[in-house]
């Protein structure tokens, strides 16, 4: 009973961690379609932006942490102008390739700037030590996650379903040609949705630190994970991918308490037999 | 010349950073040749477990650049790949760090200056007794070295009458391990015993450590490497008061040792002594001691004979080098992480178990 | 020219190919609704409808694109109704489709070419050079011939114009060999001149082919069809000869008009 | 309606293609609000080619394209767009993943979207699917969703590439009544591409006939119906059906 | 038809099938050339071969019919810990051993593909990743059979044909794996040229019209994933026999991700992309790791970026572009769509 509690309360914890790791990727290769394996090169330049600004240069924790997203969406549009808008219309190939290449060059950039070894992710008083709910404790931080995790669930969801923006992204991404002829501004439009993306990374490096510390090689430790989330909830689909993170997230932590020697076993049949079973993902729709 | 085969790019870089730092201390405190003969370093960036790798790296520094030594080696897969080689060659191979017990077996050429896991658990097992720690939960990464651990460890406590309630094996690319320590925390043990490999795992772990609420419960977190020099700074405060057994601290209170030390923060402000250095150190002293015995001349055999039971003051204490498994008998000291003076953690020694063999040898 | 007659007349009598009671929705939204169409060999049926009526779904389902939500479709005495897609295909039921669906990279000659490879059988051929597979070539050259598109056959088919992928698109369907054809609106897009080429293509299919043209085109419905059936909200509202559809009242209210 | 903006669109000695090869080889005519331009000629002969030109969706090799004297050729397509083209593709493009009310959405620009509803008042069946994804309409449905689209952005000149195609021959008259209905009331200018030939005559205040890539003919209706020989050249057409 | 010209397929502008294996034998000679250029290299010069392979089976199944893998390592460590076992516990003859692993990749891609081929683009995949990844896990978890994370060592390779001896220069290793890079090379060339290889082109191209053009797509597909598999099987066995040790790292996905990125920047859907990919990457990796290991990574990522930007068909498109400046020479003009 005791461990059920458990498994649920860490289960749905972990999956939102998953999802706040994972939504940045939903939009730069859900909903553009790019496939976009330097996601990790975000989230980890958003965790050193802030450790930096915080501990160099002593902002307090929440500024340092907006600045810090802030300055990575603002980082990925050259990033996005010079180099990436340049394939958006070829092969996916190509995306991999241009992608990995970026990973590379950003890890040993990172590594030779901050060093290969762990850089510790300050939190504030509030947040460090944990919390006793009475029948289980929990790290103060996940409460953080839990929290960051819903409102940007919620806050994307209007800004992509809701809004003119969505809907002109959307377009973009189902023909540029077209769009344009529309007087869609697709250059614009894709711009800020990759900032968009590239900022939720940032968010998401800095709330996971804690389980997925900030060093060189996180973009391509925590490449597979990303993919995953994303792949199993459905491309492109926001509810799809929080559900997706949930049920891995469950799925994780059962077969930690209940088979914690097979638990990546376990972890990746059932990613294949989920994906197998719905190869659209979970909420993904099928091209008709 | 000696050839040294380590990760010098990729997620282990450090220990070839390590590695360097410290043979170039031994250098500079010995000087760069014994008797007439210079002795020459020359690195191989090999970045992770990669055998293939690591045999077409050996060759080319045997067959190429004529090396007479081959050192470094800090996965032990990559020191059975070279093991048909050095045997064929006969050449000597010096093993800084790999710490699998079998590995001397599969050749007479080797010898090791760094340890075995066997060799600090069962201390750790014996010390737990000692401090009336009656029931443990082990929680080792799922490989090789953390198994090691794991069996050693349990053979030992059991067989001297602690109870280990339950032995998780963690996946290692496990990044969330609150489960882990909820678990072991719903056992009440009085300790824990961990083993995991350095870097971001071990950050996690000890994070998920103080986060779970063990900590403050007054459960013991008993482990062997997870406090080493490179990651402590990096754990901060949530390291404090962790219990570990090693052959290795910076802080070890001798001569020798601050000589070493200091020599090394000559050369570089920020360098950090740690297992790996002390390791390439030693296996720097050992590579002089063959060359020394076979006063240069390509004789493999001598120069081997030489070192078995070899034994000198290095800055990890007292060691010797086994005559017939070539791998340390040494101290192994009990340490607990304590902010020193200039409130830096470090790991202060508070007990020793002197002499230790490999206990996981057996012929 | 050659023509494609090389399958053997079976009797006009016997029915090639039927559909009973095929139904399907899309949630709430019936798009077939208690369908029954019969093709005898040598039929040639064309299918009419206003927009939206469900003309692509009724081919979609036929050809095992869509599952029917029920009715039975049956092919030489055959039930193919679970049979899937590409068996169906083997058995002589092609189609075309409405918006042109081809191998954009390759050659149209390439394009040809495969279609030709599954009706010879000859794709399984895993180490022998396409040059020396028998008589594909031959056949490849016929087939650009006769829809006289050979100047066009080593250029990539995204670089041709619209109207010429649709003729490469009628090329594929005919160099399967069908014995039921189902074309969604071949002349689509192809100016009046042209269209008279795919009509020449059709006629000279084999007598015992049955064919299903689903077209807007009224002179091109009316100069082939021998039957027409007009479909309504997913259901035959009405079947019969030209004449008998061009004079019904309701057919040239709902979809007609003044203009036929 | 809101009220539209008056526009002359000229063409001069156009020159475009695709990636290096050249396919316009001296395209020239002009067109003001008011006028309706027809295009003809045989498959492959540059028709969309042009029209896509004027929208920027090709490779512009030489020439100009202005609007009111401004040349327009180094503007980017969506600015064209807003200068007032609307623009109904041949391979009628509707976006597959958004609904039908997203792809007016899409194209609604600054316009009130009171626009949607008029849209829909012209193409009833819309509104009965306008919850339906892209995709999952008809032929027809995407034709009339093209050209309902193009609508959305108040367009000074529309441009139609074969808009009638695959339109049951009742609809396609109404869409014809209906954008003459519109043209006149509106007085915005138009560029048809059809294949009907009978149905550009009735339309057309202007004819112009491309012949690889060349202008074969410019010039009204009644002007080129005295000329069969260069219809049946071009076209091959002998007669023109009533 | 008169007009039907003497090579008709020239004439239809497709692909001329090469029966004679003149590429093999430029390949022998510069592969014999570097065997006796860099004896000391004989190592490296072999990983990169085997490497070759890998990718070579990736070049079918992406290149050829658009499938894009991220766990062809499953295979390759597959045929490697097979090869290994087989000779530890069976016999230690290295053809049978090579056999046996190409039987076991072909298994493992035929189990698995059976699972993973109805899905497409991004689910596909990540069903590849999953697939190696959890061969990695189960091969960890099996440390009893496979060594775990120490390796499997411990077997000595009988002589090549009861002849030739492993020497520990790696000569007989070199040769042995060149030679079946050329027959499998070979056999791919036949087999990409053949109605097969079209058919697979038409997968690539378009999966659902394939089907109404009545192709069994499905079987089609797993047909080549198996060959693809016992490929990468075969690699992964002239590893195991050539080191003697097998590491759990033949199965990570790094092994996977390398070779798909070896692929992609050779270029796709051309056998000698694979080739030129491979070595380019190999060798630069060797010599910038020998020269500033801290900063290999930033060369190689710089490569990568720099291919895409300016070589968009990969690497290939500079053999096309001297090749088109030749056959300019002499009159000729290369289709464009010899792919
Ligand atoms: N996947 C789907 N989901 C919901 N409705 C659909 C789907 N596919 C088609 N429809 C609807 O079914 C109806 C029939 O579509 P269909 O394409 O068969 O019409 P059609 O007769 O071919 O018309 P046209 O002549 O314009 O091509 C249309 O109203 C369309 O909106
Ligand atoms: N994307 C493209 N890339 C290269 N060439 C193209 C492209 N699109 C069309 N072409 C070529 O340009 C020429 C003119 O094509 P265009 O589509 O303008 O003809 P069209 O008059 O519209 O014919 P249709 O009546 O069939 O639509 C054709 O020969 C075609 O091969
Ligand atoms: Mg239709
Ligand atoms: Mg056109």
């Amino acid at each position: 009973m005791g461990t059920l509690i458990n498994i649920l309360i860490d289960g749905v914890v972990y999956g939102l961690l998953l999802f706040m790791i994972a939504v940045g990727l939903t939009i730069t290769m859900g909903l553009m379609r790019f496939i976009n394996l330097a996601h990790g090169v975000f989230a980890m330049l958003g965790g050193y932006a802030a450790i930096w600004l915080i501990r160099q240069m002593g902002l307090p924790w929440l500024p340092g942490v907006i600045i810090a997203v802030l300055a990575i969406a603002a980082i990925s549009v050259p990033l996005e102008r010079w180099l990436v808008s340049r394939v958006y219309q070829r092969p996916p190939l190509d995306q991999v390739l241009l992608t990995i290449g970026i990973v590379f060059c950003m890890v040993a950039i990172s590594g030779l700037v901050f060093g290969t070894r762990v850089s510790s992710m300050p939190f504030p008083e509030f947040l460090s030590g944990s919390l006793d709910l009475g029948f289980k404790v929990l790290p103060a931080q996940r409460i953080l996650v839990v929290s960051v995790g819903v409102a940007s669930f919620v806050g994307l969801w209007l800004l992509l379903e809701k809004t003119r923006f969505g809907i002109q992204l959307r377009a973009t991404v189902d023909n540029v040609q077209t769009a344009s002829a529309m007087g869609i501004n697709t250059r614009r439009v894709a711009t800020l949705a990759f900032a968009l993306g590239a900022g939720m990374a940032a968010l998401g490096g800095i709330v996971g630190s804690a389980l997925m510390p900030i060093e060189p090689y996180y973009p391509l430790t925590y490449m597979v994970l990303f993919l995953a989330v994303v792949a199993v909830g459905g491309q492109g689909n926001l509810t799809g991918t929080l559900v997706g993170a949930l049920l891995l997230g469950m799925i994780d932590t059962a077969t930690k308490y209940l088979a914690p020697q097979l638990s990546s076993i376990l972890f990746f049949v059932a990613i294949i037999v989920i994906i197998s079973l719905r190869p659209n993902g979970l909420f993904g729709r099928a091209a008709v | 010349k000696v050839g040294v085969l380590t990760p010098m790019s990729g997620p282990f870089s450090d220990y070839g950073q390590q590695f360097s730092q410290a043979i170039e201390a031994y250098q500079t405190q010995h000087g760069r040749s014994v008797n007439g003969t210079e002795i020459e370093f020359i690195y191989k960036d090999l970045s992770g477990p990669n055998p293939a790798r690591a045999r077409s790296l050996a060759q080319e520094l045997i067959v190429r650049d004529g090396v007479d030594y081959l050192a470094g080696f800090v996965f032990t897969p990559n020191a059975f790949a070279v093991a048909p080689l050095i045997n064929q060659a006969k050449v000597p191979t010096v093993i800084f760090n790999a710490a699998t017990s079998a590995i001397t077996k599969e050749s007479d050429y080797f010898v090791r200056t760094s340890y075995t896991l066997p060799q600090v658990s069962v201390p750790v097992a014996r010390y737990a007794l000692d401090n009336d720690i009656e029931s443990v939960v082990t929680l080792v990464s799922d490989y090789g070295p953390g198994i090691d651990a794991e069996v050693s460890f349990v053979e030992e406590f059991e067989a001297k009458g602690g109870t280990v309630v339950e032995t998780i094996r963690m996946p290692l690319d496990s990044t969330d391990f609150g489960p882990y320590m909820q678990r072991a925390g719903s056992l009440n043990p009085d300790a824990i015993y961990a083993f995991l490999p350095g870097g971001p795992p071990t950050y996690s772990f000890v994070q998920a450590f103080s986060d779970n609420g063990l900590k403050e419960a007054g459960v013991t977190f008993l482990g062997t490497a997870e406090t080493q020099e490179l990651d402590l700074q990096t754990l901060g405060d949530s390291a404090l008061g962790l219990v570990t057994g090693f052959h290795y601290s910076e802080a070890h209170d001798s001569e020798t040792n601050r000589a070493f030390v200091k020599t090394l923060k000559d050369a570089d402000a920020d360098a950090v002594a740690n297992w790996a250095s002390v390791g390439a150190y030693d296996g720097a002293h050992v590579i002089y001691e063959m060359v020394r015995a076979t006063e240069g001349r390509k004789d493999p055999d001598a120069a081997i004979d030489a070192v078995r039971g070899l034994s000198w003051e290095s800055p990890r204490g007292p060691m010797e080098i086994d005559a017939t498994y070539r791998s340390p008998i040494q101290n192994v000291y009990m340490r607990r992480v304590e902010r020193n003076d200039e409130g830096n953690l470090v790991n202060f020694e508070f007990d020793v178990l002197s002499d230790q063999p490999d206990h996981g040898w057996n012929p | 020219m050659t023509t494609l007659n090389e399958q053997p007349a079976v009797t006009p009598t016997a029915s090639r190919f039927s559909v009973q009671g095929l139904s399907k929705r899309f949630g709430n939204l019936v798009v077939a609704d208690d369908i029954h169409i019969d093709l005898t060999p040598g039929a040639r049926m064309a299918l009419i409808g206003p927009n939206g009526a469900g003309k692509s779904t009724f081919v979609n389902l036929v050809t095992g694109l869509l599952t029917p939500s029920s009715g039975r479709i049956v092919l030489d005495g055959e039930d193919i109704t679970t049979m899937s897609a590409s068996r169906r295909v083997r058995n002589g039921l092609v189609r075309s489709f409405q918006v042109t669906r081809l191998f954009r990279e390759l050659t149209v000659a390439d394009n040809i070419r495969l279609a030709v490879l599954q009706e010879r059988q000859q794709y399984m051929r895993l180490f022998s050079g396409l040059a020396n597979t028998p008589g594909l070539d031959e056949e490849v050259q016929r087939i650009l011939n006769e829809l006289n598109i050979r100047d066009r056959a080593s250029s990539l088919v995204h670089n041709l114009a619209y109207g010429e992928q649709r003729l490469v698109e009628i090329a594929l369907v005919l160099a399967l060999k069908p014995k039921v054809l189902l074309l969604d609106e071949p002349a689509a897009g192809v100016p009046d001149s042209e269209s008279d080429l795919i009509l020449e293509a059709v006629g000279n299919l084999p007598k015992d082919l049955a064919v299903l043209l689903i077209e807007h085109d009224m002179d091109l419905v009316f100069s082939f069809a021998e039957q027409i059936a007009v479909l309504v909200n997913g259901a035959v509202m009405a079947t019969g000869t030209p004449q008998e559809i061009a004079h019904n009242e309701t057919v040239r209210n709902i979809y007609l008009g003044k203009g036929h | 309606m809101t009220e539209l903006k008056q526009m002359t669109l000229t063409v001069d000695d156009l020159l475009a293609g695709y990636d290096g090869t050249r396919i316009l080889e001296g395209v020239s005519f002009s067109l003001k609000t008011g006028e309706r331009l027809g295009v003809l000629g045989r498959n492959g002969m540059g028709k969309t080619t042009t029209l896509a030109s004027i929208m920027g969706l090709t490779e512009f090799q030489g020439g100009n394209i202005a609007v009111d004297g401004q040349s327009i050729s180094a503007m980017s397509t969506f600015q064209r767009a807003r200068l007032g083209l609307g623009y109904v593709p041949q391979t009628r493009d509707v976006f597959p993943s958004l609904t039908v009310e997203e792809n007016l959405l899409s194209a609604l620009g600054k316009q009130p979207e009171s626009r949607i509803e008029h849209a829909y008042q012209l193409f009833p069946r819309l509104k009965e699917r306008k919850q339906n994804y892209g995709n999952q309409l008809s032929g027809g449905e995407q034709q009339m969703l093209s050209v309902a689209r193009a609508l959305m952005g108040n367009p000074s000149i529309l441009i139609l590439d074969e808009p009638l195609e695959g339109l049951s021959p009742l609809l396609a008259e109404q869409l014809m009544t209906d954008i003459e209905h519109l043209v006149e009331t509106s007085g915005m200018g138009c560029i048809l591409v059809e294949q009907h030939v009978d149905v550009v005559l009735r339309f057309a205040t202007r004819v112009i006939i491309l012949e690889r890539g060349k202008v074969a003919f410019y010039g009204t209706p009644a002007e080129l119906e005295q000329q069969p020989k260069l219809l049946e050249e071009t076209i091959g057409l002998q007669k023109i059906s009533a | 038809m008169t007009q039907t010209t003497v090579k008709p397929s020239l004439a239809l502008g497709t692909l001329h099938t090469g029966r004679l294996p003149i590429p093999e034998l430029i390949a022998l000679v510069v592969g014999l050339g570097c065997f006796f250029a860099f004896p000391s290299n004989l190592g490296f010069m072999t990983e990169i071969v085997i490497m070759i392979l890998l990718v070579l089976s990736l070049d079918l199944l992406l290149g050829y019919t658009g499938i894009a893998s991220l766990g062809q390592a499953a295979m390759f460590g597959g045929g490697a810990y097979c090869a290994g076992l087989f000779a530890l516990h069976i016999h230690n003859d290295p053809l049978l051993g090579l056999i046996m692993a190409a039987l076991f990749g072909g298994l493992m891609a035929g189990v698995s593909g059976l699972l993973f081929l109805r899905a497409h683009g991004l689910s596909f995949i990540i069903l590849t990743i999953a697939f190696g990844s959890l061969t990695f896990a189960v091969a960890n978890q099996l440390n009893w059979l496979t060594g775990g994370d120490d390796g499997l060592y411990g077997y000595i390779m009988a002589p090549l044909f009861g002849a030739f001896e492993f020497d520990f220069f790696g000569r007989t290793g070199f040769l042995y794996s060149l030679g079946i890079l050329l027959v499998v090379f070979y056999g791919l060339r036949r087999l990409v040229n053949s109605p097969f290889g079209l058919s697979a082109q038409g997968i690539r191209e378009d999966r659902q019209r394939m089907t109404s053009l009545g192709f069994p797509v499905y079987r089609v597909m797993l047909m080549i994933y198996i060959i693809a598999g016992a490929i990468a099987g075969i690699a992964g066995a002239l590893s195991a026999q050539t080191i003697q040790v097998v590491g759990l790292q033949s199965l990570s996905f790094t092994m996977s991700a390398e070779a798909l990125v070896m692929l992609i920047l050779g270029g796709t859907g051309r056998l000698y992309g694979a080739v030129i990919g491979t070595v380019v990457f190999m060798v630069v990796h060797h010599y910038a790791a020998d020269l500033d290991p801290s900063t290999w990574m930033l060369v190689i990522g710089l490569m990568l970026i720099a291919v895409v930007l300016f070589l968009p068909k990969g690497m290939v498109q500079l053999v096309d572009m001297t090749r088109n400046k030749v056959s300019r020479l002499n009159g000729g003009a290369g289709h464009d769509n010899s792919k």
